[in-house]
């Protein structure tokens, strides 16, 4: 399809706005633009049209079950978008006075006491736009607690799992820790003996995901918080698995102490393609004076944003963080109320399902019950017929259905990593299990129509060796290449996609 | 409500595929200790009418630009969103789609970032942009860490002109990159080359704003030259408003170009979600945080979109990873870019002259003495009101005005100092009214 | 501001193309006599901010039911409209299509209307249903065409508690069909099937509404009855609220049921557009006006929807046709469906429960004189205010409260008369609030 | 695809509303529901997903181009959405107090006001609900308008061309006139000898479309008018065409005395796959007394609506008509002005570059410039090669596009009927012309292809025979008949589709 800069024919244009008849001001010759920006220029019908097709080229929940593991594809609940555009919220500037805010300030206290609850602590910082940096900032809250208390020169290493999300890992070295990883024993567990070796008076703490990014709940959590405090060191809890305890597993109660929440996992913010997301911190009452500022406080009985806490690292983000996405995510949680419970008993129940009914047809690196979420291996396809989880993914595409997270966590080889979340119907499970089946059978009867799948999508593989080493970022009006006359370098690459 | 669609049968039928007698035997991994056992302590479920009765109830307790008449910006702006924009966001197709790592399916969303990263470098002036960071601030810490990298050099020298959102984000993040901030005091509402020059000994990176905070022009180039002269690199944070009729940073140096989106193609709400856009020079493309859409082929040689320079990225290179960004904003860059697309080049240069014709139309009209008289300013710029900026605020939105920001906040001597802000929004007869209501309540 | 796509130099080409040397001469075959000299006197043309600044000011010069508690009703309602309706009319698919001529273009569009006519068919029991009229008041006008056709007789029966909006439209059409309107008065709130009988004699159709336009419920089932005995047709005209409460049109004998699918999808806006809906026993169904959609199957054996029954059509049968619409309510139809379907069985039959509890708590609350005490009666009722009902509405929308309509508009006798109504939107506590306004304003 | 009566499952439900705690009042036995209505159960996921996928199997504009001749299917601007759903018009009850409603008010008398001068006539009814009711409505203000004049039993005929729009005929009927049809000319224009053989004192008006269904504007208007004006007869403008005179021809300056106007057509009213619409009527002050009530009138410096108009005929839809619709139309006309008549200028230059590229190719009944909109004839391709319009009309699908308006007007064999409008750029209407050329060809090299056309949409050739024999026209849950396995009955049949 063309780009829409291939759609432009000069003096076009979609956009008007008003002119009012005022001298001209001048901008000084060294600080004027000299060459206009080649922006499109078309009319209305062909913008909209323009983008009605790339949507038509692109697969969301809205289209069809998305499996994708670790990133919760759940329903995005209608009602969520009519409230987001309500003036009041939509309109709000950010630096409006508090006396004409306080609809939002109470959005957001009402959203923060929501999250205390579910996570078991005490206070909560809204102002991380992503889990990442939710990671970040939670790390930095440590940094800060242990200069505090004098240790900052001793506690300088965080220690991961081996299956951990590739954030932790890129957060802590953001943070300016160094990191230590922890093996997984045979259960999927932590390695109690691994971890006793390498926590000491040098650790300032743990980052785990629990369920884990294998969607397995650590039986020992309990004696691995109490390994971290009696060490003096804290726990974070990467809060992207979520969806599977709302109500039957609070992180505070695990022993954490730092946790960040995907508001866009867990709690129904529409991802876009990429983003927005929110990724609030909730913290133990011994890390609040730390938090980033302003803080929504109460004050007589209206809120106002208090930026007076000597103690704070700062701020990790513009204003109070992405209120949109609070207000999405609000609603999302004010329409289950205490049922958020049922939430996750729900896509628990899902993942159960679909892995009783998988697990014959490919291998199973840890067998136990999973949470909201579980990881199949391909390795048997791979060892007999020579397919790979990105074949089978590939393939899926053609019965209608987004590919699983593929090739994380890195532990397992060929993972596949499946989580169909709660919104799913049992009709969609179902036709997903018969289409794994189908592939599972079509590896050996017929490898080929794998390897060469997708053959139902608007592009057929795509080479992404071929996009790394030509790096066309950009189109390049006149002087754009022609890849369809370079050679192909190979196809799709085996490293993650997803999570 | 609930958004379920299990109903009993399903989950009696499921229970026994999993082979478990009940929900709760699902969860029999979780150690007794650390089970929840009381119900949430949340208020009760709403349905729909009611979910948006409440919801209407708290956003009416707030003052959106629709119920006073604003002139406040300071670094977000009430410009118009085109109609497009909502009508391109509500397709299902864009909206609840995850980051695309399947190509395949995500053809849409892939073209759409390669365009947006296409309109960046047109508007800047560099060579590579990213799918975006997560607003203004963030991607300005973004480019210290590139800087950092760049350079081996560990300060970072910030203009005090630069909005005071950004520079707290970029001290918050400084110690975790090992990094040391040194801020430049501004002369007259612009910082000089020469105090600048004295502060940029081995520094990794340099960020200044155009138009600055104050709204004032900073002398770009020569701050870029400056900087270039000691192999820091020039950061230019700029406002894509802006770029219709002020120069493109890759046009005077500059090694990295940031920005806050929000004025083109966002909605304020109260802040965000928004998008951050970050562009560079070519030399710094496999240190570029965040993700990047490139251009390939398929297997029958047709053209395609995929992620690419993966490499950089954490889920691949872990601890060295050059970022540990994931989500980004990609839907609200879609916005930027429709709305780009919407207005084009001949209309961002009417918007941008628009503003600051009303500008100067302001500042005629106010008759107010300006902070800063001896600068060109786009959009905004500071007057002195006479007495506390945070009273006239008050008195002026008690009559349905709201006349700007109190430097005072940030700025100390400033006290008397409000920031007005004027977009294409704002018409003749809107300013005159703002002059009606400061001749009230100005000291 | 246009939309309009060709360029200067497009232009240039086309007329070169089309062999004329500009736009004046495409227009030769027009009559010096005939063509217009000078500039349309219309106001200049708006940009799209400013379109959106003067529509957003003519807006807010109405008071809609966001901005007052409103208890109006009279054939209009403020129910609740699910988010999800919204979302689907968005689909430029769906908003930009026209009927649907070409099957193989257009399958979503018939499928849903197929949907649609099964829903609306399973609702008022009857076994075809076409996919909309223009309203609730053309497609009684459109029931009493079709019964002239059957029945060949040239009498319309109405019930005087029909809708005084229906009955307009019914007299205004009537005669051009060669069909004369006799109306039956209603005794305390009702038809009177005794009285039905006396007017009924070679009547081509009787009209009746359940619940009427007080909100009391008619004996439907006798009336169909009457109506039967004398192979009259009983057009029973229904909301579809009521439908998970009350009885089925078909069940109790009716021949044709319509009504105003407003209810069911559509918001109020001032009325319309909204759809009306026909549905009737199949005897009638080569009589049925307007579109049609059937199932077929395609070249594969797959299955297919499209317009069918054409040759009941204006484009095929011309002056013999069933009806001359073309044009009808599609879109807002679509919006029935989807709400319907976000209701679900359960959901109707609640909403129907919910506003007749409101209904008899209001009439508790209000302790104001029942205008027709004997009557049940579905979500909205009449009281005695003791004085003008128009003074009183005009007192009561003071205090921001609008209780209902004046029956005085459209009946003698009944100056006094309030019509309340109650949607599921109304809560307790508003009830409480409209007594307590009422009890300072009714005489 | 799936009915949604086949995805539903009891118990599943989408939708909550509040529930009150309330005693339950009882609706008497008689009257009370027996069995519940078998609505759709599914949860709001699945609901959004079938619309979704019922959307992605449907065309609109949106979509592409749509040259369906008569129906002048030009861009909807979105900013017109934006406006219609602001809540002071979409939350406006119809029965609200006047003094409430002065906005809606003073947006339909300023709509009024325009398309008075657009027309050049002097009063405006906003009521009729699309083009045929307009039809209706001013066929019953003519029989009002002679009633008074005592003329009721002498003027019972209503004359229209023969290549009239069905609606017209259609329309005489149900309003109790009696037809009489006149021919076309040789150059397409009414038949001036015929007609003045047919208009006597027992006429009581013309209705005709100028430009002509045929895309012809009739070169002797004038004479036409005087012809019935001198025998007291009325003329009446069907407007689905005034998208080619905005502002270059007004119907009352050729004489005409009423006129309907198709909102969603020249004025771009969405038309939502089949409606709704908007047909105002538009008259000469000896008609104005006659309009539907209410009317609005100022009335000091605000507006009424003025019901005691003793000579009106009454009303013809509820309320003041489709307001959305006027909401719609007047942002449209309020962003052109003036430059209306360069809306009405590109549709005909369009227009007319489509039928210079494409007269080679297919026959052109009447050799003239045209103006919005063209009608070629395939016969030359069904004499040649057995191809008829529905086959090229299918064809067009393959290549992306909605076909014309076929087999209308009926005079013409096998009629092509191309209406690009004014919002379509060249590059588009050159893909058209190419996909037009390249079926010409094909139906000569290859008319198999053409035979069995589409070959690339959601459904095949569908069989309208067997859907109007079988006339199954709703689901029959339990009961639904196979079709599948019911005899094919022939393909779609050779009639009108479109305009
Ligand atoms: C386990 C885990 N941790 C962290 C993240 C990062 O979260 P975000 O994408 O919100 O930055 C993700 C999501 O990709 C994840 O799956
Ligand atoms: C020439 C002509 N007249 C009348 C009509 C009927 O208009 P509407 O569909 O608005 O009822 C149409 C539209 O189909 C038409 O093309």
């Amino acid at each position: 399809m063309r780009l829409i800069f291939e759609k432009s024919s000069p003096g076009r244009r979609a956009g008007s706005l008003p002119a009012y008849d005022l001298p001209r001001a001048e901008v000084p010759e060294e600080l004027r633009r000299q060459r206009p920006p080649r922006l499109p220029e078309v009319a209305e019908p062909d913008l909209v049209r323009h983008f009605t097709a790339l949507a038509d080229r692109n697969f969301g929940v809205d289209t069809g079950f998305y499996p994708l593991g670790s990133c919760t594809m759940k329903h995005n609940p209608r009602v969520n978008e009519r409230v987001v555009n309500l003036p009041g919220f939509r309109d709000l500037h950010p630096l409006q006075e508090e006396e004409a805010s306080q609809g939002a300030l109470e959005l957001m206290w009402r959203l923060e006491e929501i999250l205390a609850e579910v996570c078991g602590l005490d206070a909560v910082s809204l102002q991380p736009a992503a889990g990442s940096q939710g990671e970040l900032t939670g790390l930095m809250l440590m940094r800060a607690y242990f200069a505090d208390r004098g240790e900052a020169d001793e506690r300088r290493v965080v220690i991961t799992a081996d299956t951990a999300h590739g954030t932790n890992p890129a957060s802590v070295a953001m943070s300016g820790f160094e990191l230590q990883k922890v093996a997984t024993d045979d259960r999927g567990n932590l390695d109690l003996d691994d971890l006793r070796a390498k926590v000491d008076g040098r650790t300032a703490g743990l980052m785990l995901t629990n369920p884990s990014t294998l969607g397995l709940f650590d039986e020992h959590i309990e004696e691995v918080s109490k390994i971290f405090h009696d060490a003096g060191a804290l726990l974070y809890y990467d809060g992207a698995n979520l969806n599977a305890v709302c109500g039957i597993s609070r992180p505070g109660d695990m022993g954490f102490d730092i946790v960040h929440i995907n508001l866009h996992k867990t709690f129904s913010q529409p991802h876009g393609g990429g983003g927005p997301g929110g990724g609030p911190i909730v913290v133990r009452d011994i890390l609040e004076p730390f938090l980033p500022v302003p803080a929504v406080v109460r004050d007589g009985d209206g809120l106002r944003l208090d930026y007076d806490r000597p103690k704070t690292i700062g701020k990790v983000r513009g204003y109070c963080g992405p209120f949109g996405v609070f207000v999405r995510s609000y609603a999302f949680i004010r329409a289950y109320g205490p049922a958020l419970r049922e939430m996750s008993e729900v896509a628990v129940l899902n993942a159960n399902y679909l892995l009783a009914r998988l697990r014959g047809a490919y291998d199973l690196p840890f067998d136990r019950l999973c949470m909201h979420e579980f990881v199949l291996s391909a390795r048997n396809l791979k060892r007999e017929h020579g397919i790979t989880a990105l074949d089978v993914a590939k393939r899926l595409m053609d019965f209608g259905f987004h590919p699983p997270t593929i090739y994380f966590p890195l532990i397992v080889p060929e993972a596949l990593m499946i989580e169909p979340t709660e919104t799913e119907a049992k009709e969609t499970l179902d036709a997903f299990v018969e289409a794994m089946l189908a592939i599972a059978d079509e590896a050996a009867a017929d490898p080929q129509v794998l390897k060469e799948a997708p053959h139902h999508r608007p592009v057929r593989r795509l080479d992404e060796v071929k996009a790394a080493k030509r790096a066309v970022v950009k189109y390049g009006f006149e002087a754009h290449p022609d890849l369809a006359h370079a050679p192909a370098e190979g196809q799709a690459v085996e490293f993650q996609k997803g999570a | 409500m609930s958004y379920l669609a299990l109903t009993d049968a399903d989950r009696e039928e499921m229970l026994a595929t999993a082979g478990v007698a009940s929900i709760d035997e699902l969860f029999r991994d979780i150690p007794e200790g650390v089970r929840f056992r009381r119900e949430l302590d949340l208020e009760p479920a709403l349905s729909e009418p009611e979910l948006v009765a409440h919801l209407t109830e708290l956003a009416e307790r707030n003052v959106d630009t629709g119920r006073e008449l604003s002139f406040l910006g300071a670094g977000v702006y009430d410009h118009y969103v085109p109609a497009v924009v909502d009508a391109v966001l509500a397709r299902g197709e864009f909206l609840t789609a995850y980051t695309p790592y399947q190509p395949e399916m995500s053809q849409g969303v892939l073209q759409a970032i390669f365009e947006y990263q296409t309109a960046i470098c047109e508007l800047t002036g560099m060579d590579v942009s990213n799918a975006s960071g997560y607003d203004g601030t963030t991607v300005a810490a973004d480019a210290c860490f590139v800087a950092k990298h760049v350079t081996g050099r560990e300060k970072v020298v910030l203009c005090e002109t630069v909005n005071p959102q950004v520079r707290q984000v970029v001290k918050t993040y400084a110690p975790g990159f090992g990094l040391e901030v040194v801020e430049v005091a501004h002369r007259g509402g612009v910082t000089d080359p020469g105090d600048l020059r004295d502060a940029v000994a081995d520094a990794a990176c340099v960020i200044f704003q155009q138009p600055n905070f104050f709204g004032c022009l900073e002398p770009a180039p020569d701050l870029a030259a400056v900087a270039n002269d000691v192999e820091a690199l020039p950061v230019a944070h700029v406002d894509l408003v802006s770029l219709g009729v002020l120069e493109a940073p890759g046009a005077y140096g500059a090694a990295i170009a940031v920005g806050e989106g929000q004025s083109a193609g966002n909605f304020q709400s109260y802040g965000g979600p928004h998008y951050g856009f970050l562009a560079a020079r070519s030399d710094f493309i496999r240190r570029m945080p965040g993700r990047i859409v490139g251009e390939t082929t398929d297997l029958s040689g047709e053209r395609g979109y995929v992620l690419t320079l993966q490499t950089r990225e954490q889920h691949i290179r872990r601890e060295k990873a050059t970022s540990n960004i994931t989500t980004n904003q990609t839907l609200l860059a879609l916005a930027g870019l429709v709305h780009l697309a919407w207005l084009g080049p001949q209309g961002l240069r009417e918007q941008g002259e628009t503003c600051m014709a009303l500008g100067e139309y302001a500042k005629e009209r106010l008759g107010l003495p300006l902070v800063f008289p001896d600068q060109t300013t786009f959009k905004e710029f500071a007057v002195r009101v006479g007495r506390s900026a945070k009273d006239v605020i008050r008195d002026a939105r008690a009559r349905g005005v709201h006349p700007g920001y109190a430097l005072g906040r940030d700025y100390g001597g400033l006290d008397d100092a409000l920031l007005v802000a004027v977009t294409e929004k704002r018409t003749p007869a809107d300013i005159d009214r703002l002059a009606e209501v400061l001749g009230e309540v100005a000291g």
